[in-house]
């Protein structure tokens, strides 16, 4: 049991997969809603659009780029160290889109695997 | 607020110095003796270098091709400049200078690896560069 | 004794990986138009790189966080996208500055055509980037870089006057010109810090899988490799001091550096100097290479590094791939890669601050440092260099201006 | 709500007082949950982000103040409202 401060210790840090790979940062946290007592952090945003909200830049970035929000529930995590460490790897999720659209072309290249 | 006037034709003689304005004036003209001098002076040095056999033959065509470039250059931003008033003979000499530098290091660099040649060019740029 | 032997090879390949192409350039020409008056900041600039590279590595090790998650963690999204597309730009003309070196030592080694030697140079790069092991490149290009040692002998041999190059390790500014005096300090500082030794030097940690207890012997290796790295860099300033400054030449390409070993040496100091130039250069192109990959990589939260296979790391992969191909297309063009360069370093002394403060945030945060937080010491260099570069890094563009880019 | 847009947001009393703003959330950290547990309000704003508060920094610095979520009467886009005993010191 530790405190911690979410726009300090969550946002913005690395996601890691039950395999050891990164997959991703905490672009955003759902809390869920404020009615609750206490509020929860329900889940972890992850991926381009999460990043509408993150200042005049972020709103910007996020609509040069396309892709769509992954919603990591927070039973699904593992633990919070300085990355968060998830319970599932990343195509169960569906953090692996990203990735997996661009090894197509990287795989043909000899010494590649 | 008096001096925004001041600040803007400083501002203005500071953009006119980067654009590489037509009229050479008494500084930029020492300026391009300078760099005359510095392509002679440092070609000499090769040239000796080459006279006693001390450098490769693609270092000594390279370089000196590339010393060339530079005296060229200089050549051709005095030539094509007017000077300001008072300073024609000046700018005659320096673009007399830049020539006669960028000829000998021409000569070096067509023939790279002639000792006898290297000597001459030494010679010539010794003197050019006083 | 295997130890101590690994040592002095660590020590050896962060000699030979310390200088590049902005080292070359800056330090010739102060010595140049300076004499020796300028040493005094290459002392400055090889503290800051040395409090900087310790700390990364220390953040690195400890907490996992490499330069560009401690800039996404520390500034937020919005201002961290601002610093990466700053230290992008930055790398890139970095690249292209050291693609262009490669390219114009090989041709004053062997004298094929300026744009066939761009495109060898490039294939080249690519193919070590691709094909090596990582220890293998920071060692092959340390060692290879290790015959820039011959500017030291250069230098020794060109028999400056020693009491003079003393007097130059004392700040001291008698010139007529002070904005070309200050450009130069701008770039001698900038040149010693060049951002990229940060970032590769953080992820480099990562991915050669230091362990904080490895922390003291690997700091060590660094902070002597970049004294001695130092050196070289001064001695490249007494040089010029020595054999230029007199006859009042300025450098304008990298065959002049070249020149400065051959007058004193002769035909074997021109192709140690040639050679040590090319491996110099080559190494920082290749770091710089995997340093933008780095930082896409660490901002966005992709897989990374050289350990992963490429299909394990697919877009960290592209990006490495991008930069170098954008880098190459960059000198291609025939821009002069001395001007790059003279813009890529003090471009690269105004985004420094952006690269700095994030990094001694994390080490001053117990909850990821533990007891490897900075202490009083680290703090006070950390600070001290962080007010420093700040100062520099305002002056720099205003400078540049003033002393229109060095010329006077 | 999402924690992008709870940071940031004004913080007001009952009464009207303004406080500041949100700089940041403190929350309890266990196996299962991660349950909110205040917000910190205060007016340096780049220097909070920047972590300078951060619980376990060198630089820590009293520039905020932690307002447990017990006083929060009302938290919407509009900003969040707290009772006005809440007010620190």
């Amino acid at each position: 049991m530790t405190e911690i401060d979410l726009g300090l210790s969550l946002l913005d840090h690395q996601l890691i997969d039950s395999e050891d790979l990164r997959c991703g940062k905490v672009d955003d946290l759902d809390l869920g809603s404020l009615r609750e007592d206490p509020p929860t952090v329900q889940a972890i945003l992850a991926g381009t659009p999460a990043w509408r909200n993150r200042g005049r830049i972020g709103r910007l970035a996020a609509s040069l780029g396309g892709g769509r929000i992954v919603r990591i529930p927070w039973e699904d995590v593992e633990s919070v160290e300085s990355a968060v460490h998830l319970k599932k790897a990343a195509h169960e999720l569906g953090l692996a889109r990203g990735e997996d659209r661009v090894r197509r072309f990287v795989a043909w290249i000899p010494g590649a695997k | 607020m008096r001096r925004l006037p001041g600040l803007c034709v400083a501002l203005l003689l500071v953009i006119a110095g980067c654009g590489g304005s037509s009229t050479l004036t008494g500084d930029a003209l020492q300026k391009q003796d300078e760099a005359v001098h510095s392509a002679a002076a440092e070609g000499e040095l090769l040239a000796s270098d080459v006279a006693r056999d001390r450098t490769t033959e693609p270092f000594a065509r390279v370089h000196s091709g590339d010393l060339a470039d530079q005296a060229k250059a200089v050549a051709k931003r005095v030539r094509d400049a007017d000077a300001a008033p008072g300073l024609e003979r000046e700018r005659r000499q320096v673009l007399t200078r830049a020539t006669r530098v960028a000829q000998a290091l021409e000569e070096l660099h067509a023939a790279p690896d002639d000792r006898e040649v290297a000597e001459r060019v030494q010679a010539e740029l010794r003197r050019l560069a006083a | 004794m295997k130890r101590i032997f690994d040592i002095a090879l660590g020590i050896l390949a962060a000699i030979g990986g310390f200088v590049d192409i902005g080292d070359i350039v800056f330090n010739v020409a102060a010595g140049a138009m300076f004499e020796y008056q300028l040493l005094w900041v290459v002392v400055i600039g090889v503290g800051a790189i040395i409090t900087y590279s310790e700390m990364c590595g220390r953040v690195a090790v400890v907490s996992q966080h490499a330069v560009f998650d401690a800039v996404r963690e520390r500034l937020g999204f919005g201002v961290g996208l601002v610093a990466l597309v700053g230290a992008q730009l930055i790398n890139l003309l970095t690249l292209a500055a050291e693609i262009g070196g490669i390219a114009v030592a090989l041709q004053l080694l062997a004298g094929l055509p300026y744009r066939v030697l761009l495109f060898l140079a490039f294939i080249a790069v690519a193919v070590v980037v691709w094909a090596l092991p990582f220890g293998w490149i920071e060692r092959v290009f340390g060692y290879c870089g290790l015959a820039m040692l011959v500017f030291a002998v250069a230098a020794i041999k060109l028999h400056p006057d020693w009491s003079q190059v003393a007097s130059g390790f004392i700040p001291s500014a008698n010139t007529s010109d002070p904005a070309v005096y200050g450009y130069f300090v701008v770039g001698l500082i900038g040149a010693a810090t060049v951002p990229y030794e940060v970032y590769f030097y953080s992820s480099g940690a990562i991915e050669e899988g230091w362990k904080p207890k490895d922390l003291s012997v690997n700091q060590s290796n660094a902070i002597i490799g970049y004294t001695l790295g130092g050196l070289l860099s001064c001695s490249l300033m007494i040089m010029a001091g020595a054999l230029f400054f007199p006859r009042e030449i300025t450098p304008e390409t990298l065959g002049t550096a070249a020149l400065g070993a051959q007058v004193p040496l002769g035909e074997i100091g021109l192709l140690l100097a040639l050679v040590g130039i090319l491996f110099a250069v080559g190494g920082a192109a290749i770091d710089t290479v995997f340093s933008g990959a780095y930082n896409m990589a660490q901002f966005f939260g992709w897989e990374w590094g050289k350990h992963r296979k490429p299909v394990e790391a697919p877009r960290y992969t592209i990006a490495w791939m991008v930069m170098l191909v954008l880098g190459f297309l960059i000198v291609f063009t025939g821009v002069d890669p001395i001007k790059v360069t003279e813009f890529s370093v003090i471009f690269s002394v105004v985004a420094l601050p952006l690269t700095y403060l994030p990094i001694l945030l994390v080490a001053n945060d117990r909850t990821y440092m533990r007891r490897y937080v900075n202490g009083r010491l680290a703090n006070l260099f950390g600070i001290g260099y962080l007010v420093v570069i700040l100062l520099v890094a305002v002056a720099a563009i205003p400078l540049m201006f003033l002393s229109n880019m060095g010329q006077g | 709500m999402k924690l992008s847009e709870l940071i940031g947001l004004d913080v007001s009393t009952e009464s009207g007082e303004r406080l500041g703003h949100v700089h940041d959330v403190r929350a309890e950290l266990t196996s299962r949950s991660v349950d909110v547990k205040g917000i910190l309000v205060g007016r340096i704003g780049l220097l909070e982000r920047l972590g300078l508060g951060a619980p376990h920094s060198t630089f820590r610095r009293h520039g905020q103040d932690l307002l447990p979520w017990s006083a929060v009467v009302r938290a919407d886009r509009r900003g969040v409202v707290v009772r006005d005993d809440a007010k620190p010191r």
